[in-house]
């Protein structure tokens, strides 16, 4: 089996990087204002941290198995606080599954099985006392296709909320319109979002619709799941955009098919492929600018340059 | 934060409950019955003749809930899986498909006994008599709509692609359907077979009008005819089922008290014993057949 | 065997020929297949049509006679009442207290079924669904007779003085009817798209509260519809309720006293009477109500079922 | 007893017809289910459906000639009086078994089309409740009383201080009928009071689970129930089948075999079994039934 | 609406390459030996169709809705024959919907309407009397996931021929083996195909099992639907191997997400994207190379340089 350790990353020029940047937002406010300009963004330098444990979200050789299949192996990596990290990788190489490990959506898959330590804040998520409710409510989850709940766009948003006990129907608005406004949703629907149904939306309103519904319940952590294959250029742009936005505040994963993508919205990346037995495995994880320009894997390099998948 | 949990926990257990009580329920009245007749329930009563002075037994009416079960499915199992075949495959919403649906719900809720009647009226004169065919025409009236029904869940259930495939060969529709579709619906379709078995083998009120309700003599299975009313093989003798005889002795026979419940008791048991049989063995052939399909 | 290409234009695509082609007949044959159930049920209620109507045309029973409260149709000649109010009330109220047992306990098992159970306990509980459905009701009908009716009696004497009531007929039916509304909630529940489910569950809610809040408003229809066609069934079945229920003619009043159900009414008089006795058509014209109430039950169930798929 | 004056005219013609084939009848002889009787035996298949009181009857009888004639098929249905007779005169069956005479339940036309034969006595008998202590016999004055509910306690009717409940067979059945014009003189039963059940089998059920309950069943059901419920006299008169053959046990009834015009091959064969020796002599007493001669 | 006929490329300078390239498998024959080499390969000239009338395949004008949603509008198009085209486009930018109008796909989707004509050496396969089954036959199809039926290998790929009436079991035998050799999957089933069940293959193998089954039926063109996009990196690049080795005797169309794979197997592309009204269309055809490099339009530009999708 391949041993997971060399793909993880952390050159020692990074370390002292750490200390300039304690308050990455100041740091990285400007450059967010424009994100069309892809070149200016991969270029912002975040800390790297330095082990799963210290990270914001972490992984310690874990492995996941769908009943006897195993999906990924060995996969150790550290996610940045307040920074985009895209998983990229073929199709079926285990990115999503990765993804679920985080906020344990895993558990809701009958036979799935996560192994090793999955960390949030250094806590293992994995933990037997620890609520995958909680888990979830602090890690958000946006999925690939947009799926709002049946009910008008103020419900959808105001779902999660009142979920957790706020009754106050002030505060639910201020909560609602907020969230609304940080998905750069609201002014294409300020006049009727209290009656229009979250269904009656465009894919790419869904979309914001379902990232406003995860930000009304105040997360940490953003993972994204293909957010924007399924939605039109402009669509995808706009959801680049606010990625980029919420990035001061939240932590984001985004996995995506489309380098590019990945290049354009993320400040570190990680790249995924499938090993020789099938199951999924980490390559390598880095700053994004070194995963694209100078990877440290062949793999990768045949990878990004499109030689497959 | 705490009350959702707790909520939660008792929301799943009171779930939980009721799935328990209700198996239990369930339990309970096979036990009774299993355990009533542990006395009387062995091959002689399952294969002895009645007697109308001794416990005995229910060969014969055994024999005939099984023959009705075949009669009415060599009747609806063809025409339900052509029509369950039409509606998966080549209906359209619209005015048709409509009635048909609406017709497969009506008569799903007419009373048995109704039908029974109907049977009466048509079946019975038109086999000259209380006969085994009359009866599996009655059940037949209940059985097709459900038949037809499995068939087209069976042949939707088939994945989308298997068809594309096929058409995208230049195969025709129907080569579509018969080489590729039905091969891998019919283990479903089996199950489904099999599972509406037990409906057939416990109806009673549509058999009294039509199969006929006298507890039958000695039956000479090695007389075989399809046309004497005398030969057990005979679509035209006449058939009370097990189900039928329970009703029977429990309401007119005149049998002594104590036997008449021992005998009612072990053919429920008999009857309900069959009825797991079945499900179980659908489960198991359904399975198998997968494999076999499948073949991986 | 390798196929170069063929110029441009060459070997034309073969067109329609024989009208067999056109005429489709796998599809006309499997159409008349699936056309037979129509033609059953038609020649059933054509049958029980005219069956059930004969008591006003040739026995001369005026329409409005059905919705009296007295059944009195042994009397002399000219005396007899064939007031079928008694029968139509009870057996709406047995199928509906029945389906308000019977519902809760469904729902929440079909609840279970699809959202709860691990795959042992679904291993169970789905089989058991179906040996449900193939126990014989004549055999829940000697049950209700020599088990549940004396406990009623003996345990609840005030409520049920005989046992033989209302309220047992329900038990009885709402048993019957259990795996039909259980399984049509199930296949409502499942088909609520995962997304759903996962949507709520990633914003930290409970899994109750994706139940209630999500799952349940999003199959709303889909169960509605299957507690219908479970009262539906209940309407029909006759043997057993009928050992349980005492078969009074009285318009009910309460569920411990012994009242009388279409499906009985049929039942006890049928065989008693010759079909030229008004007695037998009013019997018919019984038949006839209990079509006419599925009937219309279809349409509901039909009805909100299209409404939920709108949603 | 009742049945001379309901004959009809055509039945009356036939029934010397029958005697004097049942004597015929000793010349073929064969043992049939233990007891060896005379039998003239046909070929053919035939049914007879009806009246589930007489069905034991028929069907025993019909399954003796049936051991004795290869040849032959009888298959013995129940269905009720009623079904009895629709079916006969339809042509439907053979033979129409009923409780009751044609001309109360038939159209004139189709019932003068029948031919009755009375193949035997059957009487009823009431029975109430084990708990029912102390009453062992009803006045027909009592029963009266009872069934139109005007007593509704069995104290005043010398037994405890029990209500009682009327367990009554459906209105059209032929139990009840008879019990209605041989003891209640035609009164209408407290049926707003009454239990219904369908059978004597579930008759028998709800009088022995029942508290104060009463109904009435025929001999045979009773004598197969000894010990689950309690006997009543009517008028002082024990329910037995020698007090029914010597008329002064009243709450008895003809029981009828209903032919489509006069009875040919297997059917006649069989009717003069039922009035032969064999049946009148032994199988209707055995069955608790009384003979006809 | 969006007028379809600009986005149609017809250079001069290709009207005379007609000419030379008659006999295309000759000249292409070498470099298809190692198409791992991407630059050789989109570089070799094939001509490029004058009209749709006078293409392999055509269309005029074509809209295609489902129900009320129009999916695509106004697409114009000619496919060279025995060349690699390929359909690159966002997500639900139409591609499948247009390659499932020359085989008649769309016909199965209840609701589905297209209008205008789509050609087929020159005839509209959409004719009143046209039998989608011969069309079928003629223009294959592989789709993204594969889809082997529940039977051994041998009667997967017999199946076709069977289908269209070959009873004589060696020249089954014949066409099974052929077509399993022609899709490069010989070497690995040899010893079991007559056995082993197409579902116990690995996906990779199922997917050239499937262009086996197709090639079976000896079509013209073969449709590809995302053949790769569920694959790993090493079937992959079998299968773009085996594309171009096919591309000799057949009309290859080719839908793909990954543009290094659209540059490395086809000769031609065809760029899609969604326009304002929501529908797909075509926005532009050419020689790969000119796609890549020189786009005529700047949404091409825009995509294949990644800046969306
Ligand atoms: N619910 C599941 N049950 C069983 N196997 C699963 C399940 N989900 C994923 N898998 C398997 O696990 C492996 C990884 O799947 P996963 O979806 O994580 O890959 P991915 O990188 O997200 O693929 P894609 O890019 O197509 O989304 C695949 O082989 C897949 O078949
Ligand atoms: N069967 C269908 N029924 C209804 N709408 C459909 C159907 N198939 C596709 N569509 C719609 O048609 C449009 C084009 O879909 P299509 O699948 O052709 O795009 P695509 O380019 O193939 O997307 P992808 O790259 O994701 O495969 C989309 O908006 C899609 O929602
Ligand atoms: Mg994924
Ligand atoms: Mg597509």
């Amino acid at each position: 089996m391949h041993d997971p350790l060399p793909s993880q990353t952390l050159p020692p020029s990074n370390e002292d990087a750490m200390a300039v940047v304690t308050e990455p937002t100041s740091e990285q406010a400007q450059p967010l204002a424009k994100p069309e300009v892809p070149a200016s963004r991969a270029r912002v330098r975040v800390e790297t941290p330095a082990s799963p444990e210290t990270a914001k979200l972490g992984m310690d050789n874990v492995d996941v198995a769908y009943g006897a299949k195993v999906a990924v192996r060995g996969v150790t990596l550290a996610i940045a606080a307040n920074a985009v990290t895209a998983f990229i990788g073929p199709s079926g190489c285990g990115k999503s599954t990765v993804l679920r490990c985080f906020n344990r959506m895993n558990d809701l898959i009958p036979g799935a099985r996560v192994e090793g330590q999955v960390l949030f804040n250094g806590e293992d998520v994995g933990g037997r006392d620890i609520q995958p409710v909680d888990v979830r409510r602090r890690i958000g989850m946006v999925f690939q296709k947009p799926n709002p709940f049946p009910m008008s766009i103020y419900e959808n948003v105001a779902y999660g909320p009142r979920r957790h006990g706020v009754k106050d129907r002030r505060r639910l608005d201020e909560i609602v319109e907020g969230s609304i406004k940080r998905a750069a949703l609201w002014d294409e629907v300020k006049d009727d979002f209290r009656k229009k149904s979250g269904l009656a939306l465009s894919g790419g309103q869904q979309q914001r619709l379902c990232i406003a519904r995860t930000l009304a319940t105040e997360p940490e952590v953003i993972l994204m799941d293909e957010p924007c294959s399924a939605l039109d250029p402009i669509a995808t742009l706009k959801i680049e955009a606010l990625i980029s936005e919420l990035r001061e505040a939240v932590t984001i994963v985004i996995v995506t098919h489309n380098m590019q993508q990945a290049s354009r919205v993320s400040d570190r990346t990680a790249f995924f492929t499938l090993g020789e037995d099938r199951a999924g495995r980490l390559v390598e994880i880095g700053e994004t600018l070194q995963i694209f320009t100078n990877p440290r894997e062949q793999l990768t390099e045949d990878y990004v340059s499109g030689r497959f998948g | 934060m705490n009350r959702t949990l707790n909520a939660d926990r008792i929301a799943t257990g009171v779930l939980w409950a009721i799935a328990v009580f209700v198996v239990a329920i369930l339990l309970a009245i096979i036990l009774n019955f299993v355990l009533k007749s542990l006395g009387t329930l062995n091959l002689s009563f399952l294969f002895g003749d009645p007697s109308d002075s001794a416990v005995g037994g229910i060969g014969p009416l055994f024999f005939n809930s099984i023959y009705l079960l075949v009669v009415t499915l060599l009747i609806t199992v063809p025409l339900g899986t052509l029509g369950g075949i039409y509606m998966a495959e080549y209906a359209h919403e619209g005015r048709v498909t409509n009635a048909i649906r609406f017709s497969q719900e009506l008569i799903s809720s007419v009373p048995s006994i109704v039908v029974g009647l109907f049977g009466l009226a048509l079946f019975v004169r038109a086999t000259g008599g209380y006969t085994a065919l009359a009866g599996a025409l009655a059940l037949a009236v209940f059985n097709l709509p459900l038949m037809s029904r499995l068939a087209e869940q069976a042949i939707r259930a088939v994945p989308d692609d298997e068809r594309a495939a096929s058409l995208a060969l230049g195969a025709t529709k129907w080569q579509t359907i018969t080489r590729v579709v039905l091969p891998i619906a019919i283990p479903g379709i089996v199950t489904g077979i099999i599972l509406t078995a037990g409906r057939i083998f416990g109806e009673a009120a549509a058999l009294i009008f039509t199969a006929g309700s006298s507890t039958p003599t000695h039956f000479d299975y090695g007389y075989f005819s399809l046309t004497d009313p005398r030969s057990p093989w005979s679509p035209f003798h006449t058939a009370t089922t097990m189900s039928v005889y329970i009703w029977h002795i429990n309401s007119e026979s005149i049998l002594p008290d104590s036997i008449r419940i021992a005998v009612a008791n072990t053919a429920s048991a008999v009857l309900i014993i069959t009825v797991l049989v079945f499900n179980l063995g659908a489960r198991g052939l359904g399975r198998a057949l997968q494999k076999r399909v499948t073949g991986a | 065997m390798a196929n170069v290409a063929i110029p441009l234009g060459s070997n034309r695509l073969e067109r329609t020929r024989s009208i067999r082609e056109r005429i489709d007949i796998p599809r006309r044959v499997t159409l008349i297949a699936a056309i037979l159930v129509v033609l059953v049920v038609a020649l059933l209620l054509a049958f029980i049509g005219i069956r059930g109507t004969r008591m006003f045309f040739e026995g001369g029973v005026p329409l409005t006679q059905i919705f009296s409260a007295t059944w009195d149709p042994g009397a002399d000649p000219g005396q007899q009442t064939f007031g079928l109010l008694p029968f139509i009330l009870g057996t709406i109220g047995v199928m509906v207290v029945a389906a308000i047992i019977a519902a809760p306990l469904s729902i929440g098992l079909a609840i279970f079924m699809s959202e709860i159970a691990p795959d042992w306990a679904r291993n169970i509980t789905r089989p058991a669904m179906e040996v449900f459905v193939g126990i014989p009701s004549v055999v829940y009908g000697f049950l209700g007779a020599n088990v549940l009716v004396d406990v009623l009696r003996s345990n609840f004497h005030q409520q049920f003085p005989l046992g033989y009531s209302w309220f047992a007929g329900s038990l009885v039916l709402s048993i019957m009817i259990l795996p039909t509304i259980t399984s049509i909630a199930y296949d409502a529940l499942i088909t609520v798209p995962g997304e759903l489910r996962t949507g709520s569950l990633a914003l930290g809610t409970t899994r109750w509260q994706m139940i209630r809040h999500i799952l349940l408003p999003a199959a709303r229809a889909g169960l509605m519809t299957a507690v219908i066609l479970g009262m539906l069934r209940a309407a029909g079945e006759a043997l057993a309720v009928q050992m349980v229920i005492g078969n009074r003619a009285i318009v009910p009043t309460g569920i411990g006293q012994p009242i009388i159900t279409l499906t009985s009414g049929i039942t006890l008089d049928m065989g008693n009477t010759t079909d030229n006795q008004v007695w037998n058509m009013a019997l018919w014209t019984m038949g006839l109500i209990l079509l006419l109430m599925s009937l219309t039950f279809v349409f509901l169930a039909r009805r909100i079922g299209r409404r939920g798929a709108a949603i | 007893g009742t049945n001379g004056a309901s004959q009809p005219p055509s039945a009356a013609s036939v029934a010397p017809a029958m005697s004097a084939s049942a004597d015929t009848g000793a010349s073929a002889s064969a043992g049939a289910g233990g007891s060896t009787a005379a039998v003239t035996c046909a070929t053919g298949s035939i049914t007879a459906a009806g009246s589930t009181a007489l069905q034991p009857l028929v069907d025993k009888a019909g399954k003796d000639f049936v051991a004795a004639c290869s040849g032959a098929q009888i298959q013995v249905q129940g269905g009720g009086s009623g079904t009895g007779l629709t079916q006969v005169s339809q042509g439907a069956v053979q033979i129409g078994n009923s409780d009751v005479t044609a001309e109360s339940k038939l159209a004139s036309p189709d019932a003068s089309a029948l031919v009755d034969h009375v193949v035997a006595k059957q009487g009823w008998v009431a029975v109430v409740n084990t708990g029912v202590t102390g009453v062992t016999n009803l006045t027909t004055q009592q029963s009266i009383d009872i069934w139109t509910g005007r007593v509704t306690n069995w104290k005043d009717v010398g037994g405890p201080d029990v209500p009682i409940v009327l367990v009554l067979r459906p209105a059209s059945s032929g139990t009840r009928s008879v019990y209605k014009k041989i003891v209640l003189g035609g009164a209408a039963e407290a049926t707003g009071q009454a239990l219904t059940e369908d059978s004597n089998g579930a008759v028998v059920t709800a009088v022995k689970g029942t508290p104060g309950a009463i109904s009435v069943i025929g001999f045979a059901y009773y004598q197969q129930n000894l010990g689950q419920v309690t006997a009543l006299q009517l008028d002082g008169v024990d329910a037995t089948v020698d007090n029914m053959k010597a008329g002064t046990y009243k709450l008895a009834a003809d029981g009828h075999m209903y032919t489509k015009g006069q009875p040919d091959g297997l059917t006649k064969a069989f009717l003069d079994y039922m009035l032969g020796p064999t049946v009148q002599g032994t199988t209707i007493p055995s069955l608790n039934y009384a003979p006809v001669k």
